[in-house]
């Protein structure tokens, strides 16, 4: 990087809003800059990876390529399918009342199946709370992911158990937890990756630039998966950053790429190139996958407050699903049967989903007191045994 | 006089701030456009423009940090942390910076920022969004720390936390944002670091803050059923905590139960009890009693009706307290 | 037996560690070549390597969110905060990271992390360097919080509290680093989290720790002179806090003064004061009396002597606590 | 900045302290790079601003350039000369008891003289705890400065006299006060600057980060000024970066520079340049001034533990002063009697300072209750009543 090649430049307003609805992937790198040197030494190739045009056309890259087998293709479409299928499902069951909360990762697919698929067994992923995709990838139970936002646990399944790291709500701090742990990876001798999924908004925090800092240092095997979907919550990305995320890396002295989050297959080529790269012992790396919240924020929130419907529609017509689908069908690698055995498939996985949640059990009041501290704890055991105490009052003065 | 509820108060108080001092400004994470999660803040970068009400980066140090700076030259922030659980990135700039630059300056510096917090419970939400971390403030020289229970205080404390000349932690008490009450914007305000007896009685004193007030006030008529006579004090300002008024109150009742959703162990009613126990040593008939959060993490949301101070958990400290 | 100062017998201690279990690493700022900037890990990046001594970037929440992940992969890490007044940036991934974790994945997932941190004044040094924030932490549900007065328990606890797999804040009183004691690296240790009566006495109990113990012991020698029997208990542990142990020395004693550096207002002290009342309300004969740091920053060092709590006060309030 | 640019470059270990040693300025930018595609576009010009050589001999640079009278150079070595010795004397004070501590700017000069004599008056700084040449060009009384070091006071003096900040300990939270206080200039449409002054330690701080994402947002007329004295404490600068610190800036959207931080003029040129850059909205710049911290950490440090003699005899052929020292006499626009008479007011200098902190009264006791709060807090004023109480009972027991 040198000083004139980003010297004063910034997003013109609104140009990412415009870009998008134009459908258009170009960045505002080198657009328009003011009282600055413009920049020099633009890009020959597009800033953008992608091998899957919104249209659904197969297309090369100078760099990244991907050769699937249709086995494969098909894979990703299940795996996207039956993704959108259980969030919407539980969005539902969140107007039933029978969620206190949901975070859809509506739009995101192709980011998180794309990346998640390219995960060995033994990487390990630190999610945010959106990365039902990912998790699904991973083989934890969509279940699992349901029960901290009925609100009976606040995560409570294993991480080891799938090398898939409890949901972290305070943005960012999972990216240090990250980069600790391909701290330890690489003193294993281990070949493993870590990744850390974190989204446009978290890029603002101090821990995910500390974590990038230490991963830099230690030249830790992780990679940084920066979910761009373009708001947090109610901001558009131009309140986090004036120029495109991917490039946050350099100035902490590793690549960054921005990849198409809506393609599946540029997701997976970006992703297993990066992972090559970590476990070689490069050090870390920094993906941008560029994709579009397509939901509210979460059940709690009114996105019609701060966006447009023409944003959507824009976005709509780049779905990573329809985008795959026309691929597979213009490969001739699926027909009918395979889609609707899909469709199928996620009408009962969706049907597994209502049933499991509907059925989870409230935890008893007796649970507040455990598993706060591993070895025990004195004012815990007062506590609790107060508490039971006052329980058994009302037992005794209702006489049961 | 109208009536409106805590969260338009605040809105309203806001607004009226906005329109007196052009050197206040809002900041924080969605406050914009959306008008805030809870839309606090709703309308109000429409009618004073994104100069004055500011869509922060996702970054609690940031908001913080930038906030002294803004103060620093003159302006008055009042900064929005979105929930409880997320003022913590926030915490060192709040601790060694925001509550020290008065003191480090010997006085040249001031910085009146306030620092608006949504806490406490009993909104079924997820993690790190029902807690109530004012206890870490409160022990914290060099801060103010106040929480209204009520529309009218609402309204009027944050003006005047707002005009104060030192940094306030301004705690909402979320779960009571519905709740409407009058508020006259003509009225003389009860000065801000003062406690009110909200409820007079004769056999034992309850003093509470914030989302509690309703629950003692409910836990006074019940009582009242049983034969006791029960005053409740709302505290209403945690530092500086008004002790003349809480002690003047069990100097009458002899007995005192404190109750807040915060953890009890170092919660606000350790110092009170402590304190309290001081001053009265020869009046008290029972031990100061604590109703409060244990000490574990918030449950969850499922669980939280269990871990909050309720109705029957307060009635249970009073029928103790009462039986010494 | 070896007399040793604390400094050396957490050197040891931490040698120790790093002998015996291959998982344990040391990281911090400085903590490398320099030694610690109290020569704390003098030597040992030299012995054990730049792997299992680890220099951080200077980032405290780096260095806290990085531990995690470490304990995470089963790694036991000891992390060092240069001084007290700079955990503050690494408060969120304590009190949000560090603390919940376990009881997030309902047991599932130990983070055996120990995080030290130099404490305390007195040593003449500039602002941030001198703080107790101990309360902080005790008030946070999911730490543990101990502290030694001497060489032996700052050996073995740092041992123990290495061991165990919640994690630790181990706060170092750095203004004793250089008083001598006994260490016995063949003893069986006490518990961890048990008080200890370091000078028995029948008229009246001062609890401390840390720093205080040995002002405590004078007071309580020159309490003798005038005819008074002061019992000392160590805390040792912050929390969990060792009532029982406690509340048998003042049913003995009837009266009670607790002394601790950091601020009075929800320190330590009040806690006690509140939980010892409730225990021992027929007992006491004194209102629990508390001696401490001001509602104030920790003064510049020149201040400082009249700032912290010495034998004078000390002495002071066990007078008022004896002359009720 | 592209991918490919910074793609996996990292610093060759060691090869700041080698290049160091040698004299040469060239960074590890375009060093040699393992397992990653290395860095094309190599910049043309040196990567480093330098307008006067170690030895003294005027340079030309394509970019920045510098026209200043005699009286100017000459400004600029009293300046140094006074400063250096100024803090020699602080130093030698802590050795005498006199002071708790001192931080050393030893080595430092030009960067502080060049940079702080760059600004205007109405410019606005945000000093670490070692500005102590900035705090001159300011024209804040340097016993101002050692009452802090004393320990009669925190700082205590007022930063809109001189607009001269309070020093900060808490490394790097400065940063974002100056970028608050920068958006506040901008809020009223003043054309001043803001200049926030840290360390390459500092760098790695969350709070830095943070700074720099918001000044980029909001495009805020601030200067971060990293003094890269190549130690934080103990540890060098390939504990906090792995690659040159000026190009964490390209990474957030603005430029970064680094210049000589041991040349006077270039510093200067650098400074002024950013600052018109600045006042003129195009938002925030980094400039990283590559120098070296000649003495200790502080009073309370020993470096012999971790450096070696060999570098600081490297360095002390870069001194600042000598520099200038040479170019004057070049230049013929100082004389043996100009140079005799700065020595002579920098003993009276170093006298007053002396005197000064010698005759410097301690606070009373009570003052520990002032100033806590502007508007008056019920526990102060009930421990202030309580302690005046407390501490009259020994004047009455003894009998005064
Ligand atoms: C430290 C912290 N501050 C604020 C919040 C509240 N909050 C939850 S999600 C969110 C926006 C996150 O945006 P982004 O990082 O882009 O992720 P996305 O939700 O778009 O996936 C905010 C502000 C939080 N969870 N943690
Ligand atoms: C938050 C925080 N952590 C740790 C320290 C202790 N400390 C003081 S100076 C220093 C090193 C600073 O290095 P750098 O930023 O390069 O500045 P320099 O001292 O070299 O000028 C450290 C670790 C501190 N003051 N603040
Ligand atoms: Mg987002
Ligand atoms: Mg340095």
């Amino acid at each position: 990087m040198t000083v004139e090649s980003t010297a004063g430049a910034r997003k013109a307003p609104g140009a990412a809003k415009k870009a998008a609805a134009r459908g258009s992937t170009k960045t505002s790198g080198s657009t328009k800059t003011r009282g600055a040197r413009a920049a020099r030494n633009a890009p020959a190739k597009p800033e953008i990876v992608q091998l899957l045009t919104p249209e659904g056309k197969r297309v090369s890259h100078p760099e990244y390529s991907i050769d699937l087998t249709s086995d494969e293709l098909r894979g990703l479409y299940r795996d996207m399918v039956l993704t959108r299928r259980f969030d919407g499902e539980a969005a539902a069951l969140q107007r039933q009342g029978e969620l206190g909360l949901w975070a859809s990762l509506l739009g995101q697919e192709a980011a998180q199946i794309g990346s998640g698929r390219a995960l060995r067994d033994d990487d390990y992923v630190f999610p945010t709370y959106r990365e039902h995709g990912v998790a699904w990838c991973r083989g934890v139970d969509p279940l699992n992911l349901c029960g901290m936002f009925r609100g009976v646990n606040h995560g409570g399944w294993d991480p080891n158990q799938n090398n898939f790291h409890l949901y972290t709500i305070v943005i960012g701090s999972q990216t240090l937890h990250a980069t600790g742990y391909a701290m330890g990876v690489q003193k294993d001798g281990a070949d493993s990756a870590v990744i850390a999924y974190f989204g446009d908004g978290a890029s603002s925090q101090g821990d995910v630039n500390e974590a990038f800092t230490f991963a830099a240092v230690y030249n830790a095997p992780v990679i940084f998966f920066c979910q761009n979907n373009q708001w947090a919550i109610s901001e558009p990305t131009d309140r986090q950053t004036r120029v495109p995320l991917y490039q946050r890396a350099g100035g902490f002295g590793f690549p960054g790429v921005r990849v198409d989050g809506n393609d599946v297959l540029a997701v997976m080529a970006v992703t297993r190139a990066a992972l090559e790269h970590v476990r070689s012992g490069n050090g870390p790396m920094l993906i941008e996958a560029f994709t579009y919240r397509m939901g509210a924020h979460t059940t709690s929130d009114d996105p019609t407050r701060y966006r447009h419907d023409s944003d959507l529609a824009a976005w709509r017509l780049k779905d990573p699903i329809t985008r795959l689908r026309t691929h597979l069908t213009d490969l001739d690698a699926a027909d009918q049967a395979f889609f609707d055995a899909v469709e199928k498939e996620s009408d009962a996985l969706a049907k597994r989903v209502r049933e499991g949640v509907r059925s989870m059990p409230d935890p008893g009041a007796m649970e507040m007191f455990e598993h706060i501290y591993a070895d025990g704890h004195a004012l815990v055991d007062e506590e609790r045994a107060a508490f039971a105490e006052y329980q058994s009052s009302f037992v005794d003065s209702e006489g049961h | 006089m109208t009536a409106m509820p805590i969260v338009k108060a605040i809105n309203a108080s806001l607004r009226t701030a906005l329109e007196n001092d052009p050197k206040v400004v809002i900041m924080g994470e969605d406050v914009g456009k959306l008008g805030g999660v809870f839309r606090v803040t709703d309308g109000l970068q429409k009618d004073f423009g994104d100069d004055r009400v500011i869509d922060t980066p996702l970054a609690e140090s940031g908001i913080i940090g930038t906030a002294i700076g803004l103060a620093l030259r003159g302006y008055r922030p009042v900064a929005e942390i979105q929930f409880d659980g997320f003022i913590f990135p926030a915490f060192d700039q709040i601790v060694t910076q925001l509550a020290k630059m008065h003191a480090r300056s010997l006085g040249k510096v001031k910085l009146p920022v306030v620092v608006r917090v949504p806490y406490g419970g009993g909104i079924g939400a997820v993690e790190h969004h029902s807690e109530s971390p004012e206890a870490y403030f409160a022990h914290t020289a060099g801060l103010k720390v106040v929480t209204p229970a009520n529309s009218a205080d609402a309204y009027w404390m944050l003006q005047q936390a707002i005009q104060s000349d030192d940094p306030v932690l301004f705690f909402e008490p979320k779960a009571r944002y519905y709740d409407k009450g009058e508020v006259n914007a003509d009225a003389i305000p009860d000065p801000l670091h003062a406690a009110r007896v909200v409820a007079e009685g004769s056999d034992l004193t309850i003093a509470t803050y914030g989302p509690l007030v309703k629950v003692a006030l409910e836990a006074a008529t019940a009582a009242a059923e049983d034969g006791h006579s029960v005053e409740v004090v709302d505290l209403r300002s945690l530092s500086p905590l008004d002790f003349d008024t809480l002690q003047a109150s069990v100097e009458r009742t002899g007995r005192l139960v404190v109750a807040h959703e915060a953890p009890v162990f170092l919660g606000l009613g350790a110092e009170i009890a402590a304190r309290i126990t001081e001053r009265c040593f020869y009046h008290l008939q029972s031990p100061v009693l604590r109703v409060g959060g244990f000490h574990a993490p918030y449950p969850p949301s499922r669980l939280e009706d269990e871990y909050l101070p309720d109705l029957d958990r307060v009635l249970d400290a009073v029928d103790r307290a009462l039986a010494y």
